[in-house]
């Protein structure tokens, strides 16, 4: 038994912070987020060369055959700078694909996915928010062996930029006949609308379907029984977001303790009174409780499917209470001077706001682990 | 205890009503400056801009409970602010009014009354956060003139305003802390004051820092005597009395977040028969009315002869406390919708800037702890 | 307007604590508490002949021809030392009487709850923590003009030495179908049961009735159309508790505040740090919140009757929230001496945890502060 | 990353489960004296007390991981404690392995692993509270004999104790504040010593006073050096390393919570589906299965060579944290119920009991600001 990273792990730790430090400083980032797109071609080339993006993919497909405990470390590492990229779009589109696509769907769609030439996302529920089969309403019209698609998905992360998008769409009446396809941004009938959001460093937008056609091919799985598919996809997109907040959080905790040794008043270093150090406290509390949870599911996710759920929220939950917190209480702590653009405390709130409700926030996993826990 | 006003109250709220029936802008038109200055000058006529300040000095010398009445009505009608120059009325005014020479308060009061004058105020400097007696400003007398160097920072306004209301030190702090301090009035044109934005994470410019470089100000713009200038100033800060406008604020944001909850669904059934939905709204409302009434009773201690304390910390220190919960269920019931810009969106952000404003939550739990439970400081 | 009390409600505060804190200093409390009733008969007579009992009851019946704001000053003095005395009882069944009662049922009934000859107390549901119509089900056959009343009250305060019980009982299948009665403690079928509760200065036991005879006489009202009177004793009986609650948590914060002044730990007294300091700072915010919303309600009960049930739910819900954290925080600050039961601090732990749902706990009153607020 | 375990050490979960199958006492049993003393002397055969030390000493050199089955599986069957000396074998052990001589260990080991003594533990004094090394008890040596005066306070199970495990005064504080604390074992027989309950608010007698009057004790009974006692009793003190067990304990109380949960109504409708309870207790469910996370992760950075450190004041300040809101939703589920004495009513009254036990949540958070993130002390 080991609940910990290997050395391995802990090495491409090291390898990822110092790129990042060096390639994405916090200047860097600014820069990207204030771009129209809010995308760095150059820097997503780097991401794909340097193998991130494959890390969990089958190694005959392009990827090096790594597993969650690996993307864990990737995102926390990508949380802890913001990174503007769409690095866990692209990693989720690939992990719906493996996980419910054919030998030849791998084949023909990984590659691309891992080398980071075409990007992809996921784009799954109708009704934000609602993360449950009847959440599922896009409208489906046979069409031959496949289907037209017609209608909208809201809030689609890295929609503006994605060239692969995984859509979860409505085959039938009863609550669990939904299905999965493929659509790419190139296909007749495919349109994006994207607007600024609250964290200008995690772009969505809304993904217009107008009778697009979705060949037999194109489907994951057999339409009408995708459910448990979506479920899954979901549960990984919350595992991704939730290592990604435990980065962040873990920055801006180290930027408050900084400036409350740093800052004098009334003679004094404000990290001396109760009043700074005990919410400081509690944001270390909290931040390992997301990472023993978080850190957990991602072994799940390899070794011990059934529990993913369960975990999860569990993880995210805590994640999207607390994170938003540590938000709240590091600006707090910085006074006026966490109001100024200037200051990059103000990001990771931004952050925190957008990945609260990404995925599901307390309110929905919560609930959730109740049910899970048999209430 | 009697909540009812008595006759004469009474027809001076009818007056209030008759006055906005007849002349508030409608709602569209509350952002028009020309709209706004229209309502300012019929409200100055009346004498309701400076309302509380003494008629010999060009106020209104309304009565606490016509004052109270004044503002709730206005509060009720969703009308803009009594006058465009908020720090002028509630700060340099009353200071003026007690601290000011005849010929100070006839040179600044009627300008400020008329809005022809725009004022800020300069307290927190670099690095000394809330420690406003620590500042560095230095003001050496040279003949009938102070030489100002130094620099302020949030200086709210500082790019539109024509005066400054500022504390400088006259005395090294190290003989004198609190005695070395004075107050000056600088007209913002002075040769010398460099003003630089500080853009906000809201991208709105609203703060600023204020740089002085041998600023030569006369003798004569001195408020009060020299080395007198915390009491000036702490006097001046001390003005908002009752904590009824805190109330007022927060009573806004309830209906709206009332109303966004209407309107919200949870779980896919209208949050309002969600339960942890409604104990939290009853929470807030409890706690807004509260802080209503907790006003209202500073404004009766007032009327019985009482001074006004330290009370108002307490509704401060709610405001703080109420903001942030209010806008993370807003957020929530917003779901994604509250990655899209507007009214939470903005207050989820901002919040700090209101809780700053008033002190952090932990200033105001330092001065309810020390000055009214009388703990030792720290 | 003037939100204060006038010179004679100050006159009879300063009264009422020199009275208590000679006559009912902490020793006395815990003597009475301890005895086997709970009850001073000494203390009680003394009570009735200053005239606490009647101070808001008609002077025609006895009476003072005071109001509730007295009440509230009255109410407070006694949560202060913990009163162990009928007195909320007693002051909420002469109220229902006043209330609802006839003439001549106030004539024959009154004068003894005002002199303290007799021990009045409301048994109004019959499902605990349901303070709802449907919480009413005590069982009625018609006889004759009058009833027969069958079944048990549980959590009656002060059974054990009441002499007059005023029951609501079920007259019909619709909701509201409620009545209210007299039913005197010497009656044939009446029993009472007591067991020993959380806080042994607030006695309550259960309220048997078997086949109780109540004559026409005996009816508050028309049978059938009690709803609005239960309604308002109930809210009357919030207003009083929440009253009592003020008091003890004002007590307790005095404690706790002069415990942190004196006790000196590495160094200085533990009021400097903010640790301390700041819940004790949060403690005298709730309760000037809880002295607001109350007061208000007083004065609503004497003068604007329609805005009592909003009032008084805003004030015990938050009385019950904020009671319940100054008493958990009060003896969490007193560290292991507030564990021992020489302490007083413990007494008013378990006061807290009592007044917090009697008449209803804030889970009740803030969902119907929520209703009566437009949700 | 591996949850899996080794072949040997299922075949030892096994071993355990077999042994409870075979010997644990039924659940009625479990408060009977002489059915948990059959107990403990089959556990101390296999060498389960005391399993975590080293067999030379008599201890069961059990490995971290067999010891985390161990008390996993113990947990999981609702047994009673490993052994009935508590303080004894969770401090006064572990110190007597690490600072005591040969004939020491000789002396106290096997009586202590085989419950035939019981130790208490003398640390606290009068108005010193959390600050231990204020300590004033004073022990003067004569000759071979120290003089022990003074006085130790919530002394846990003083009046049944055989041996105190305690810290005293060897050179005055203004001297040397840590370095002047020696640590005696005196037997609680000894002339001089006065046991003194303080009842509880619970009516239970479970701490005392301790008074010392020239009580004599050799100077063989010193543990490690004199004016060492310091690192010994905080050695001890550290002696808890993962935090599972506050896991465990958290554990029990949210069955029992969910199962109070679902035979309790709230507004008439069953309260497992309001929507306040539901997510209330998911976040104390998310919270404890962290906690018992917590605990594995120490565990593991034992396992992989990294000494035990201050992380444990994660899941005791969780612990803290969690208790109160906790019982505060049992007494609000029970509603008028809760005037009833039973599990929570106890657990609502005494969570302090426990809060203080652990070091108060203010304690542990200024342990982890000041020793884990770094901040200066207060």
């Amino acid at each position: 038994m080991n609940f910990g990273f290997d050395d391995q792990q802990e090495l491409l730790r090291q390898e990822i912070r110092k790129l990042l430090e060096e390639r994405c400083p916090m200047e860097e980032v600014r820069r990207i987020a204030g771009s129209e797109s809010g995308h760095a071609p150059e820097l997503w080339k780097q991401l794909g060369e340097l193998g991130w993006l494959g890390l969990a993919l089958p190694e005959e497909h392009g990827g090096a055959g790594l597993g969650w405990v690996d993307l864990a470390v990737v995102f926390e590492e990508a949380g802890r700078v913001l990174l503007p990229a769409p690095l866990v779009s692209t990693i989720l589109a690939g992990a719906a694909i493996v996980d419910a696509g054919s030998d030849e769907q791998c084949r023909a769609r990984l590659p691309a996915l891992a080398d980071g030439s075409r990007i992809g996302t996921l784009a799954l529920f109708d009704a934000a928010d609602q993360p449950i089969p009847s959440g599922v309403t896009l409208r489906a019209e046979a069409d031959g062996q496949g289907f037209r698609l017609t209608g909208e998905k809201p809030y689609v992360a890295d929609a503006g930029v994605a060239d692969l998008f995984v859509v979860a769409f409505r085959s039938g009446k009863k609550a669990q006949e939904v299905g999965l396809a493929l659509v790419d941004g190139e296909a007749d009938g495919v349109s994006v609308e994207t607007r600024a959001g609250i964290d200008a460093t995690r772009r969505q937008g809304t993904l217009r379907l107008d009778g697009v056609r979705i060949a037999a091919d194109a489907l994951l799985g057999a339409p009408g029984d995708a459910w448990p598919a979506i479920s899954r996809a979901f549960d990984r997109g919350a595992a991704a977001v939730t290592a990604e907040m435990i980065g962040a959080a873990e920055a801006m905790l180290e930027m408050t303790v900084q400036y409350a040794k740093d800052r004098i008043q009334f003679g004094s270093p404000i990290g001396r009174y109760q009043g700074v150090k005990h919410p400081l406290a509690e944001a270390f509390v909290d931040i390992e409780c997301m990472k023993s949870l978080l850190y957990y599911t991602a072994w799940a996710l390899e070794e011990s499917p059934d529990e993913v759920s369960f975990s999860v929220s569990k993880a995210k939950g805590l994640a999207s209470e607390a994170f938003t917190q540590i938000g709240i209480s590091g600006i707090q702590l910085h006074g006026a001077i966490g109001y100024t653009e200037a200051s990059d405390v103000h990001l990771y709130l931004r952050r925190s706001k957008w990945a609260r409700t990404a995925f599901g926030d307390e309110v929905f996993h919560y609930d959730r682990v109740a049910s899970l826990g048999g209430l | 205890m009697d909540f009812n006003f008595e006759p004469e109250e009474e027809a001076f709220r009818q007056e209030v009503r008759a006055f906005i029936d007849a002349n508030l802008p409608p709602a569209k038109m509350r952002q028009d400056p020309k709209s706004i200055a229209a309502w300012n000058a019929k409200l100055a006529e009346q004498r309701w801009i400076g309302f509380s300040w003494p008629r010999q000095e060009g106020g209104g010398g309304g009565t606490l409970v016509q004052q109270f009445i004044l503002k709730e009505e206005m509060a009720n009608a969703k009308a803009p602010p009594l006058g465009s120059d908020f720090m002028g009325l509630a700060w340099v005014g009353p200071a003026l009014i007690r601290h000011g020479s005849e010929e100070q308060k006839r040179r600044f009061l009627p300008e400020l009354l008329a809005g022809k004058s725009l004022w800020c105020t300069g307290y927190s400097e670099p690095d000394i956060g809330s420690d406003l007696a620590s500042l560095q400003t230095r003001a050496d007398r040279e003949g009938d003139e102070y030489v100002v160097n130094g620099q302020k920072i949030w200086t709210t306004l500082a790019h539109l305003a024509s005066w400054i209301f500022m504390m400088v030190r006259t005395t090294a702090e190290s003989e004198s802390r609190y005695g070395g301090i004075t107050c000056l009035l600088i007209p913002m044109d002075s040769a010398g004051i460099e003003v630089q934005p500080i853009p906000s994470l809201m991208g709105v410019h609203s703060f600023n820092q204020v740089f002085f470089e041998n600023v030569r100000v006369p003798v004569a713009n001195r408020l009060g005597a020299e080395g007198e200038g915390w009491k000036v100033v702490m006097g001046a800060l001390a003005n908002e009395r009752s904590g009824i406008s805190e109330a007022t604020g927060m009573e806004r944001h309830l209906e709206d977040l009332k109303e966004l909850a209407r309107r919200s669904t949870r779980g896919g059934r209208p949050a309002t028969s969600d339960s942890a939905v409604r104990q939290e709204i009853g929470r807030y409302e409890a706690r807004i009315s509260a802080m209503r009434l907790n006003g209202i009773r500073n404004l009766s201690k007032q009327l019985q002869g009482q001074p006004p304390s330290t009370e108002t910390s307490v509704n401060k220190y709610l405001r703080g406390a109420l903001e942030i919960p209010m806008s993370n269920l807003a957020m929530s019931l917003l779901g994604s919708e509250s990655q899209e810009s507007g009214k939470w969106q903005i207050q989820s952000l901002a919040f700090h800037g209101v809780v700053i404003g008033g002190g952090t939550p932990n200033i105001q739990r330092n001065i309810i702890g020390e000055r009214i439970l009388g703990l030792p400081k720290d």
